[in-house]
């Protein structure tokens, strides 16, 4: 690995002034599970790596009436082993606890999955579905940015040079709203997605009609990608298998995956079909609906 | 050379200083400065679980982390899990249901296995299968793995 | 009856569960594999790899990595001596040479081409930067039948024959050829009332060991060379060492340590001269790892192929005729498994027209090297799903298919030698009468398949000495590299032939100046031929302790009776002693006893297995889960049924991770794309259930104790098994390895489509 | 005279025949023999007075070590096999 410095700011204020004042190619650590191996095929070789992990505003996991609000620093562990959290945003948890092996899944972190802007990345589009914004600081300022729009490419992001991702906030769920994320992997776990799909549904008060949706798939294009209008689809249409059929035959219209080695466009539009069909299923049980 | 860093941590319960680059690993750092070699490398990018040891209470690959970041932390690595020259019923019944063939990936599943009857001390094939996952053995084909931590299982649920 | 000959009847330690040896090391953390090995000044070396499937090497500039402040040596092809004139039968010396660095030609990506030692990792990856290769890239060849073709680029200018029986002949610019016959395949076929004939495809695969490829040097400045290294048989390296060096087998110490996996991929060199050379050159000890990049692209996989079988089978099921033509990925090198992929193709049934062809094949890939039962995963997988095929098409269980075929104790072999005794008929009994085979399916997608396979496996030469102490107990050291548990079946075969307990015997590997030849933990052989010469070793320490009993009662040798480690005079039976007892006079009666024994067994026992298993299909994204697993295996006299079942579980698990997932993934310009575990994809914990294991124990006469080797064929039945289970499901036949997701879907297309 | 099982690899040299018949009191001395009728036999089996990489013998079924130097009764039947250990 090549040589570099490493800083340990105490408060989000040191943490901003370095980021402003640094010159040479900066990398924040928070869990390191894709930073450290990056740097080790050398593949990045920052200067300077910045360790938040001591900054308080990054570590916070707070539930109220208002939402989540989860530090970008938070691991994924940290999130799906709160039972309050695993409750209330199940999507959240379908996601962060598929993220590598126990190990991974206890340094990773929702921040860095997000940072790091992996075409494949689980908990983007279960965090877009969940309508998360990213709440983002400079030391000028701050600024709030849906998740959908956060990823700009495969491994790049919306962040400028002196911006740090502080926190996601989620809004609290809805009445008879529920999410649920699918992914497919070739082995159970230990893998990464073929393709994934997230849903969140709000239905009507008698679970008959679909209020509101939310459609997001990943793996099938530069960026995970709300697919808006599988949404627009299913707004006041009734809970049936014909309406999700619909749904998840926008979102494989939507999809533009690549042949690779994890997977062929024709597979990955097969697969957007079925996990987002399989998302909305989940989506509608947890919502109290049924099919 | 470059800057080394003075790092003061806990392993294995006892207070521990070293110097390290802050490019080094703590993999590296607990196998080519502190010699504690039981926790072995089988990929150095998070894959195989070879490497496993606690930070503060959380399963973690080795590889993974900088040296550095172990800082006022504690880590245990497979050498804290005999106490005293006893040990732990999860190495008894690794070593009675032959759970291991080759014996390089026998540290890191034995961390594993022990994070996961401390916080399920009761876990079903499932659990355990799901727990593991993280872990990979090439001889095994896993089953006497999973017999040994559902037998180290039961004895210390019965208290023997 | 002869000293210490008990035989399986009347075991007393054969067949018990001891706890190994080396457990207690391996559950503390406190063993000692390569990496843990630190030298008082030791470097760390790398190696810099070519980054192209094939490029002529024009030039390599390294004065600026040596000047990098903490580098210590730099090495190139330009460093090897002129190998010297092999003394051994094994691998091409200079061939071995070429693979370990690239010499004008980079043959393969991650072909070596340079290497560097310095005061740390980071230094030496550093200074493999500064390393200036001008590289002319060329065409490179990725599979078997681009390879044959006629335009195909040539990688060799003089191709050699290959390793294997007779040789190969040389049938292209990059292929051997061999070829078994007998009969008449064209009579034969006219005979048969069903045909069926497909052709198959399999990819490169890894055995995947968990342990990379380490070793360090140490290059006396008296010309004595140390290695410390991770390997399958030290002698094997020191002799592939002596010949590259060019430097004498006695100048040489290979020190075994404990083997993280190897499974057939850790009998040659790769790092060794590099490491020795780089030490030469600093006159320090030079450690060098290899990270699972490295493992994957630059050492030595299991064949990709190209595999066509066509069989024919009469009314009454009798197998008439079979054509099979195989072509075989060698890499870059001759020297494929192709021999060992025809010959067990058919070996296992009495098929009386033949003709098994084979083509060994020279391609832009890492130099092929053995995998458990190498070649026959990809034999069986043809065979086998032929097989299911032609037994649907008679409309006959597949089970009654092969028992009306098998081979058994007596039949002609392919070659006409007679086959030796085995279990066939009564395994695959075994397989029809257990509850799994009639198990009712209880879901949609749901199949069962099965498939029935063989493997030889090795004798061969393997030293033992023997050491009796004061206190009664024994120390045996041996040449075997232990992978897996040896140490103790070897302690345990030591036991029952002295009559003693195993905690009384200590098992220990010696490295190459301590201990006589003995070939590698290859072809499951450890546990039956170094089993005989600690067996051999034990017959000559007693009938060197009859002598001394003799000498104490003033009787005649003849008189004094071994048995159940009690020694008895047969004229006086108050007069008794036993083992220990009369350990303790040997001091007083001409000094304490050890003895050595080198022996050369070749009664080697056939393997045979069975496998049966259950999938699930889902059709939309088709991921084939599997349900239920049961393996059958004819193992002999098992020494330790724990450690049998183990290798029968572990060769399944690896089995189904080359049947569903694992292959080498090529990018158009020849490199490899997937060179990490998470691409790679073995199985975890979470992709298959529990296997049942079912033992069978026909003695291998070959040995005293009716051993037979036990480590390899529970690999070769998976891919067919699951292929067939997939038909039984769905009603594809899949015909290509892996059979992923992305195949089954598909190949699931290809069949609505025709059905439309 | 013994029996000597030729593999279909050197049957070219036995115009064919898969099957011929040598004196010898041990597997060295019929190879020579069969080597006067049918030239290019003992090469293709023996380099340097040893047997080439990769062959076994087994006469009568049993494959002994002192491969060449092998003991041949009158009515042994002698078989070339490949050596496949295996990984």
């Amino acid at each position: 690995m090549h040589q570099f410095k490493y800083a340990t700011p105490g408060s989000i204020e040191a943490l901003l002034s370095m980021l402003a004042e640094q010159r040479s190619p900066v990398k924040l650590l928070a869990g390191g599970t894709d930073l450290i191996v990056q740097m080790r095929t050398g593949a990045v070789t920052p200067a300077l790596v910045i360790d938040v992990k001591q900054v308080v505003e990054l570590n916070q996991l707070l539930l109220s009436d208002k939402g989540l609000i989860i530090g970008a620093a938070v691991s994924c562990r940290t999130v799906y082993e709160n039972n309050h959290v695993a409750r209330a945003y199940p999507a959240l948890i379908d996601a962060a606890s598929l993220i590598g092996g126990i190990q991974i899944q206890g340094r990773a972190s929702i921040g860095g999955n997000l940072c790091n802007a992996s075409p494949s990345a689980d908990l983007i589009p279960a965090l877009i579905v969940l309508e998360a914004l990213a709440v983002i600081q400079n030391s000028r300022g701050s600024r709030e940015l849906p998740v959908e729009d956060f990823c700009t490419g495969p491994g790049t992001n919306a962040l400028a040079g002196d911006e740090l991702l502080v926190s996601l906030k989620l809004p609290p769920g809805a009445k008879n709203s529920g999410a649920c994320f699918r992914r497919f992997t070739p082995r159970n776990e230990m893998d990464i997605a073929v393709a994934n799909a997230a849903a969140a549904v709000v239905l009507s008060a008698d679970g008959k009609h679909f209020t509101s949706a939310r459609i997001a798939i990943g793996a099938v294009g530069p960026t995970p990608i709300l697919v808006q209008e599988a949404a627009e689809a299913l707004q006041g249409k009734p809970v049936s298998g014909a309406s999700v059929g619909i749904a998840a035959d926008i979102a494989r219209q939507a999809a533009s995956p690549i042949n690779d080695m994890r997977g062929t466009i024709a597979q990955r539009k097969q697969l957007v079909q079925v996990l987002v069909t399989r998302a909305l299923q989940g989506a509608i049980e947890r919502a109290g609906g049924a099919l | 050379m470059s800057e080394m860093v003075h790092v003061k941590t806990t392993i294995n319960g006892a207070a521990v200083d070293f110097l390290c680059e802050p490019r080094q690993s703590l993999l590296e750092v607990l196998r080519d400065v502190l010699y504690l070699t039981g926790t072995k490398e089988g990929c150095n990018d998070g894959n195989c679980g070879s490497c496993t040891v606690t930070l503060d209470g959380v399963l973690v690959n080795a590889c993974c982390v900088l040296g550095v970041e172990v800082a006022g932390k504690a880590v245990t690595t497979i050498e804290g899990m005999a106490k005293n020259g006893n040990l732990h019923p999860l190495q008894v019944a690794f070593l009675e249901e032959t759970g291991l063939q080759c014996g390089i990936c026998t540290p890191g599943f034995l961390v594993s296995s022990r994070a996961l009857l401390e916080r399920h001390p009761a876990p079903s094939e499932a659990q355990i299968r799901h727990w593991l996952a993280g872990n990979l053995c090439r001889c095994t084909g896993y089953d006497r793995i999973i017999l040994a931590v559902q037998k180290a299982s039961k004895r210390m649920l019965a208290g023997t | 009856m002869k000293a210490g000959g008990k035989r399986e009847d009347v075991l007393r330690v054969i067949g018990t569960t001891p706890i190994r040896p080396d457990g207690l090391d391996k559950v503390t953390g406190r063993a000692i594999f390569a990496d843990d090995i630190h030298l008082p000044g030791m470097l760390h070396g790398k190696v810099l790899r070519s980054p192209h499937a094939h490029a002529r090497i024009k030039s390599i500039d390294t004065r600026q990595a040596a000047a990098l402040p903490g580098v210590h040596a730099v090495i190139s092809a330009a460093d090897f001596p002129e190998p010297a004139k092999p003394t051994s039968k094994s691998a091409d010396i200079s061939d071995l040479a070429t693979n370990c660095m690239a010499t004008t030609t980079a043959l393969y990506d991650g072909h070596a081409v340079a290497a560097v030692a310095a005061e740390n990792i980071h230094i030496a990856g550093q200074a493999l930067g500064l390393i200036e290769v001008d590289y002319e890239v060329l065409d490179a060849v990725l599979d078997v039948r681009s390879a044959m073709a006629d335009d195909a680029p040539v990688i060799h200018e003089n191709l050699k024959p290959g390793f294997f029986f007779a040789s190969t002949k040389k049938a292209h610019p990059n292929a051997g050829r061999l070829e078994y016959s007998d009969g008449d395949i064209s009579k034969g076929f006219s005979c048969a009332s069903v045909i069926v004939e497909r052709t198959f495809t399999t990819q490169t695969v890894h055995q995947g060991y968990i342990e990379a490829h380490i070793s360090t040097a140490l290059w006396d400045a008296d010309d004595r060379l140390s290695v410390w290294t991770s390997c399958q048989g030290h002698f094997d390296i020191r002799d592939q060492l002596a010949g590259i060096l060019n430097i004498p087998m006695s100048h040489i110490n290979v020190i075994p340590l404990e083997v993280g996996g190897a499974f057939g991929g850790k009998d040659s060199v790769y790092l060794d001269p590099l490491a020795a050379l780089l030490s030469k050159k600093c006159g320090r000890p030079v450690k060098m790892a290899m990270s699972r990049n490295e493992v994957l692209r630059a050492t030595g996989p299991s064949s990709g192929s190209s595999m066509r079988v066509r069989m024919g089978v009469d009314d009454s099921g009798k197998l008439v005729a079979a054509d099979i033509s195989f072509a075989f990925e060698a890499g870059a090198f001759p020297g494929g498994p192709v021999s060992a992929g025809i010959l067990t193709a058919t070996t296992r049934y009495n098929i009386p027209n033949y003709r098994l062809e084979g083509f060994d094949v020279i391609l832009n890939k890492p130099k092929i090297r053995p995998y458990r039962a190498p070649g026959a995963t990809q034999s069986h997988f043809a065979v086998e799903t032929v097989l299911d095929e032609l037994a649907e098409k008679l409309g006959m269980d597949p089970i009654e298919l092969r028992i009306r075929n098998a081979m058994k104790t007596g039949d002609r072999l392919v070659l006409g030698y007679p086959c030796p005794v085995i279990g066939g008929v009564e395994l695959l009994e075994a397989v029809r009468s257990h509850p799994h085979y009639r198990a009712p399916l209880d879901g949609q997608n749901q199949g069962r398949g099965v498939a029935y396979g063989f493997w030889y496996g090795g004798g061969g030469a393997s030293s033992a000495e023997l050491s009796v102490n004061a206190d009664g107990t024994v120390q045996v050291c041996t040449g075997s590299c232990d992978m897996s548990g040896t140490r103790m079946t070897l302690a345990m075969q030591t036991a029952e032939a002295l009559g003693i307990q195993v905690s009384e015997v200590q098992v220990t590997t010696g490295d190459t100046q301590s201990i006589g030849f003995t070939l590698p933990a290859w072809g499951s052989r450890t546990t039956f031929a170094t089993g005989i010469a600690c067996i051999t070793v034990a017959e000559k320490v007693i009938a060197k302790m009859i002598e001394r009993a003799a000498g104490i009662w003033e009787t005649d040798n003849s008189n004094v009776r071994f048995d159940a480690g009690v020694f008895t005079n047969t004229n006086d039976k108050l007069q008794a002693l036993t083992f220990k007892q009369l350990a303790a006079k040997l001091d007083s009666t001409g000094g304490l006893l050890s003895d050595q024994a080198s022996v050369s067994p070749q009664g080697v026992g056939f393997q045979l297995a069975a496998y049966l298993v259950d999938v699930e299909v889902d059709t939309q994204t088709g991921k084939v889960s599997i349900l239920r697993s049961t393996i059958f295996q004819d193992a002999g006299k098992a020494v330790h049924p724990d450690y049998v079942a183990g290798q029968m579980q572990g060769g399944v698990v690896q089995g189904l991770g080359w049947a569903l997932n694992e292959a080498y993934i090529y990018r158009a310009d020849g490199t490899l794309a997937n060179t990490s575990f998470l691409d790679y994809r073995m199985p975890t914990a979470l992709d298959q259930p529990m296997t049942e294991t079912v033992i069978l124990e026909t003695p291998n006469p070959g040995h005293p104790y009716g051993v037979r080797g036990v480590g390899e064929v529970s690999i070769v039945n998976p891919p067919a098994a699951v292929a067939n289970a997939i038909y039984n499901a769905v009603g594809i036949r899949m015909d290509s390895l892996p059979m992923s997701p992305t195949a089954v879907l598909e190949k699931l297309w290809e069949h609505q489509a025709a059905q439309l | 005279m013994a029996i000597v099982w030729i593999p279909s690899t050197v049957r070219e040299l036995t115009n064919g025949k898969a099957m011929l018949e040598a004196d010898g009191n041990t597997v060295a001395e019929v190879i020579r023999n069969i080597d006067l009728a049918c030239p290019g036999i003992r090469s293709a089996l023996i380099d340097d007075n040893s047997l080439r990489a990769g062959i076994i013998i087994a006469v009568d079924g049993s494959i002994g070590s002192r491969q060449l130097l092998q003991p041949v009764r009158p009515d042994s039947e002698i078989h070339f096999i490949p050596a496949i250990f295996g990984g």
